[in-house]
């Protein structure tokens, strides 16, 4: 659809350096700064309380790491960085309309995505992912199967909630209170509810991502899962290739507001 | 004013009336005036009040939502003749602790970046109002809005609880401890909502930021407490309540006003009850002087 | 050398009709399109720039449509209507990232040459939030031409500019329009329309109701009456002779705030009344200090259109 | 009483100097503020609302001091930011009455005025509709209401034609001299489009780098030349054939001819050049100096083009 044959590759430097800028201006790396310190904060304090403390550092041991991971890691700091960084890496853009800088240059859309895309799942490794890796070895006190299997969750669920958020982004100018909305009402309160919300839901599929790394500990540590591996797996790349074509789709035909 | 000649004596004459500009010669009220004006403004606002339909779904359904449960225990109560309240007062409260976030994060922003991003502000500071005096009535408003939406529910509960006969000296203490909570716990919220709502003036920014903050300290406070308890050093324990406003809120209540705590270990004693008081203090002043001090900046 | 042209294009919102049947050229030069607010031009514009699709008709440079092509972009610049840029970083980085974005060969000597064309090198490094309107609006403009394309399309491009910033403007138009450039701009400051465009294009409520030089638009909307100013040695004794021409359908003598009077004539027919006026004057001796046509500025040629 | 009075007003930003000594009086009527982006007006207007401590010198307005009065001189003046300044989900009733209130008027004073002042800016039925969906032009005139709406003795007004086309921008001008003429209210007025200020401007004050560079009446500003500008509807050249002969000095510039006038027999000879000619006398007018010029170090005479 995108007429003749454009030079470069899927990625433009310029346009992930434009991102990038935009995001990590100064008082949104604060707010970005702010959760993973939160969740490191609170992982260091309970190693500390571990070293006091036999029962917790049995605690630890057993199922405190996997449940401050899992609660405070991938299900309340994956999604609200992944919505900050996801939106944020279109959305004001989109809604202030210098967006026409980008989309008046010979250049695909679906590279302009993309690249934002990645510029959008750095931020969430840098700021969500990697704290979350570093909790684990300060829970657990090393580079064990917790520690992996987290990380590997978080970078399953950022990938995905990243791309949907800026799906979200390109779609509607609600996008952070309708981002908010799934991450909090559908998968918190109605997945808790409803079972088979569960399903169609990417902090479930990350824990599957989890539970498989952990294999037979998992039911130890108190990880499970509402869908199966492979259907999350499934899910998780259909939902972040899916998300992220279409995106590219509607930027084509974004109609730029007047004022 | 007196240009308005109207010739009553003569009934059959004809008239034109000069309906030009008129000189304003009334009086011109102060600035307690002014501040008053726009406090009440502003609690409306929360309502959606003198704004549209739409904005009004949100805060009237959630003081719905609050209220109509405080009416339907009441009524329980009567009907069954209970010998007391099922539910407390302040446990009421706390136990809605959702619907209250969702009322600061939904409200906020409409208080506070609304004269921000439609750049309101600058006539609002080419009249007599100070800056000063404007936060004080937009927080004022908003910290008015959320004593009434806490406020409301448990006034239902007493009016209940008295129509069915409890005695009022046993009632009448823990409501108005209740009480005292709600307008600590409104002015609490309403400063951490309006400083982080006046920071992220962008479109739907505000409410996530505003969410974002109250649930990640409220989260936190949970995890800190359990491992405190765990732990089993009761002072550690009494002092988590210091992470989140709800449970900060709580501390002075039980600490100070007598009243049992719902939903954490109390403060350890008279030094852990000052601590949550200099903490509620310090708090309320931040934010402020932070609102103040975004305010400087914002007239352009 | 480049050609934009709408043939027959539409373009509707729902049941709001945008742009209704324009059919129009832009060549090289400079083109003013004008209109009051809403009468189509920015949606004309965004249809010109490949941002919106014409519900109906064509729009294409050179014989291509522009619609959903980005490759057309190297041969047009656009300066947007809004004042949002990436406001973060400085000028220079900015016009450096389009000239980067556009691929150039050699991307900083193009960010040099177009923020030296626009006079912004002093101000460069600051960053963008910093500047005032009429610095960004230069900003823009630099970014517009950048990859120094054959098309130039500027929605309001003189917004929130100071007096010495549009003259500078109109001048740079003027320039790149004798280049060769196929420039448009749009603009409801009549006075800048008249001062640089060649052409101008007018838009009202959707249609295309005039183009090409406005004084000859005027010249053939002679069913009017056309408005006379004139200052004379003797107003009274002109008048009287004046309202004897039949080409002349009403006089008015009006007192000015400053002392002096003025006669103001009603002409239904604009050539004989012309050449009726030097003759009656010089007949009966009356000296003609100010003779000046009160409704030929573009402001009351386009307000006729307007409420035709 | 003089409107403002300004004595070495200085107002330094850190190392950038705002103002630089600007001393400045003002007398009641219209006047326009002119200066490019950054000259200092903004900053000027704020320091004259006393939300703005100067660095370093005094002024007053209505004879109340800026470093003291702040509050009473806001009560006395009206407001009217270039910026948007509009809340979308709000009429336009219900905002300036509010507004009234914020300026300290009583509740029913508030509505009366509110309701009087949106009438006389033009604003009718559409007044009870939210403020989102209103026309550039209908935003400019609850914007200029609101700072009307308290009776103010002087009203400054930042841009207000911006964003306006022809017919709004004729209204708006229109409005600004009636606050003068039959409101009786002061008016200061910033544009960048010079020729509007010389259409309603009793005075003009130009800042340059923060300093008063000119303050003069708008007549003799744009004071005439002995220049004559004179277009026929055919042969022009001829017609400077015969006035060259004739001992006029003539320039053809594009359409027109450029005619220095010696004295009033100049015009006599051109009149009958042109009747014995049998040309049309389309155009014949004195070039006057506009205020464009005083930013160019030339003259304007832009393309053959006069207005």
């Amino acid at each position: 659809m995108t007429g003749g044959p454009l030079t470069g590759g899927p990625l433009n430097a310029t346009v992930a350096s434009l991102t990038s800028r935009s995001l990590l201006g100064r008082r949104r790396t604060f707010v970005l700064l702010l959760l993973p310190l939160a969740l490191l904060a609170l992982c260091t304090l309970a190693r500390i309380l571990g070293g006091l403390d036999s029962d917790i550092a049995a605690e630890l041991d057993g199922p405190l790491s996997p449940d401050l991971l899992g609660a405070f890691g991938i299900a309340i700091l994956m999604p609200l960085l992944s919505l900050i960084a996801g939106t944020g890496a279109i959305g004001p853009e989109i809604d202030e309309g210098s967006i026409v800088y980008l989309l008046a240059k010979p250049l695909n859309r679906h590279s302009i995505v993309v690249t934002k895309l990645l510029v959008a799942f750095g931020v969430v490794v840098a700021f969500g992912v990697v704290p979350i890796a570093v909790a684990g070895v300060v829970l657990t006190g090393e580079l064990g199967s917790v520690t992996v299997a987290f990380t590997l969750g978080a970078l399953a669920a950022g990938a995905a909630y990243a791309s949907l958020f800026l799906l979200l982004a390109v779609i509607t100018r609600n996008a952070v209170v309708v981002g908010l909305v799934y991450a909090l009402v559908w998968e918190s309160l109605i997945g808790g509810l409803v079972p088979g919300a569960q399903a169609l839901s990417v902090q479930q599929w990350a824990s599957a991502v989890v539970a498989e790394v952990l294999g037979d500990s998992a039911a130890r540590l108190g990880v499970d899962s509402a869908v199966g591996f492979g259907t999350a797996m499934v899910l998780l790349v259909l939902v972040t290739v899916a998300a992220t074509f279409y995106a590219g789709r509607r930027l084509q035909t974004l109609r730029i507001s007047e004022a | 004013m007196s240009d308005r000649a109207t010739p009553a004596g003569a009934p059959s004459s004809g008239a034109i009336h000069d309906i030009g500009y008129r000189h304003y010669d009334g009086p011109r009220l102060g600035a307690a005036y002014i501040r008053r004006s726009l406090f009440l403004d502003t609690l409306r606002g929360t309502y959606g009040l003198g704004r549209s339909a739409r904005s009004k779904i949100v805060p009237l359904g959630l003081l719905a939502l609050l209220a109509l449960p405080a009416l339907a225990v009441g009524i329980v109560t009567g009907y069954f003749g209970f010998g007391a309240l099922p539910i407390g007062y302040t446990e009421y409260i706390f136990g809605f602790q959702v619907a209250v976030t969702i009322f600061v994060a939904a409200q906020s922003p409409a208080v506070m970046s609304r004269d921000l991003r439609f750049r309101v502000a600058a006539l609002y500071f080419s009249r007599p109002l100070s800056r000063q005096q404007y936060v004080q009535a937009k927080y004022a408003g908003m910290a008015a809005a959320l004593f009434l939406l806490m406020g409301l529910p448990i006034t239902l509960l007493l009016a209940g609880a008295l129509l069915a006969e409890l005695p009022v000296d046993e009632q009448l203490p823990d409501y108005l401890r209740a009480m005292a909570g709600a307008a600590l716990a409104a002015l609490v919220l309403a400063g951490i909502g309006l400083f982080v709502a006046a920071m992220t003036p962008r479109r739907g920014l505000g409410v996530a930021a505003v969410v974002g903050v109250l649930l990640v300290l409220s989260g936190l406070q949970v995890t800190v407490m359990a491992m405190a308890y765990e732990f089993g050093n009761d002072t550690f324990t009494g002092y988590t309540g210091l992470i989140s406003p709800y449970t900060l809120v709580d501390g002075v209540m039980s600490g100070v006003l007598g009243a049992d705590s719902s939903i954490v270990e109390e403060p350890p004693g008279a030094v852990g009850a000052a601590v949550f008081v200099v903490a509620v203090v310090a708090l309320v002043a931040a934010c402020y002087a932070g609102l103040v001090a975004r305010y400087r900046k914002a007239l352009s | 050398m480049s050609t934009v042209e709408l043939a027959q294009v539409s373009r509707w919102f729902g049941n709001v009709v945008a742009v209704n049947d324009v059919t129009m050229r832009l060549s090289t030069g400079v083109t003013g399109l004008l209109g009051p607010n809403g009468a189509g031009k920015s949606t004309l514009i965004h249809m010109m720039a490949g941002f919106l699709a014409p519900s109906a008709g064509t729009v294409t440079l050179d014989g291509r449509p522009l619609y959903r092509d980005p490759e057309i972009y190297r041969e047009v610049g656009l300066v947007p209507e809004r004042e949002e840029m990436y406001d973060a970083i400085s000028g220079w980085s900015f016009v450096l990232a389009n000239a980067k974005l556009h691929k150039l060969k050699d991307p900083e000597s193009a960010a040099r040459r177009a923020i030296a064309t626009v006079e912004m090198a002093d101000a460069q490094e600051r960053d963008i939030r910093t500047y005032s309107k009429g610095m960004k609006q230069r900003i823009k403009m630099a970014t517009a031409i950048v990859h120094d394309p054959a098309v130039l399309l500027l929605d309001e491009p003189f917004n929130g500019m100071d007096p010495r910033q549009r003259l500078h403007l109109m001048g740079l138009l003027h320039q790149l329009g004798d280049a060769g450039r196929t420039i448009l701009f749009s603009s409801h400051i009549l006075e800048e329309v008249e001062q640089i465009a060649g052409r101008i294009e007018v838009m009202v409520a959707g249609r295309h109701a005039a183009s090409g030089d406005f004084r000859e638009i005027r010249r053939l909307m002679t069913q009017r009456p056309h408005q006379y100013t004139i200052r004379s040695s003797d107003d009274r004794r002109l008048a009287s002779a004046v309202i004897a021409e039949p080409s002349a359908s009403g006089v008015e003598i009006v007192a000015d705030s400053g002392g002096f009077g003025t006669l103001q004539i009603q002409a239904t027919d604009f050539s004989a009344f012309v050449h009726a006026l030097p003759r009656i004057a010089s007949e009966h001796g009356i000296r003609l200090l100010e003779v000046r046509p009160a409704d030929e500025s573009l402001e009351s040629v386009f307000s006729y259109l307007v409420t035709r | 009483m003089s409107l403002i009075r300004a004595e070495g007003l200085t107002m330094r930003f850190g190392s950038v100097t705002a103002l630089d000594g600007l001393t400045l009086e003002v007398d009641p009527g219209i006047t326009g503020l002119v200066g490019a982006n950054g000259a200092g007006k903004s900053t000027l207007l704020k320091i004259l609302l006393g939300l703005l401590p100067s660095t370093e010198g005094t002024a007053a307005v209505l004879d109340l001091d800026v470093a003291v009065d702040g509050p009473a001189i806001r009560e006395r003046v009206g407001y009217m930011p270039e910026h948007d300044c509009l809340p979308p989900d709000v009429s336009a009733t219900e905002f300036v009455v509010h507004m009234a209130r914020m300026s300290g008027l009583p509740t029913t004073a508030a509505r009366e005025r509110a309701a009087d002042t949106l009438r006389h800016v033009g604003l009718y039925e559409e007044r009870y509709r939210p403020m989102g969906g209103y026309s550039t032009g209908m935003r400019q005139r609850v914007k200029l209401a609101q700072a009307l709406v308290h009776d103010p003795s002087l009203v400054l007004l930042d841009e207000p034609t911006n964003g306006l086309d022809p017919a709004g921008r004729d209204d708006m001008l229109g409005l600004i001299q009636r606050i003068d003429s039959e409101f009786g209210i002061s008016v200061i007025v910033t544009s960048h489009l010079l020729g509007e200020l010389e259409r309603v401007c009793r005075t003009i004050v130009v800042i340059e780098g923060g300093r008063l560079t000119r303050h003069s009446s708008t007549a003799s500003v744009t004071a005439e030349t002995a220049v004559v500008t004179v277009e026929v509807d055919d042969d022009h050249a001829a017609l400077h054939a015969r006035l060259t002969a004739a001992g006029i000095t003539a320039r053809s510039s594009g359409r027109v001819l450029q005619i220095d006038v010696a004295d009033g027999s100049t015009y006599d000879v051109v009149r009958d050049a042109v009747a014995e000619l049998g040309l049309g006398l389309v155009r014949m007018e004195r070039q006057r100096h506009r205020m464009t010029e005083m930013f160019t170090d030339r003259p304007t005479t832009p393309g053959g083009v006069h207005v």
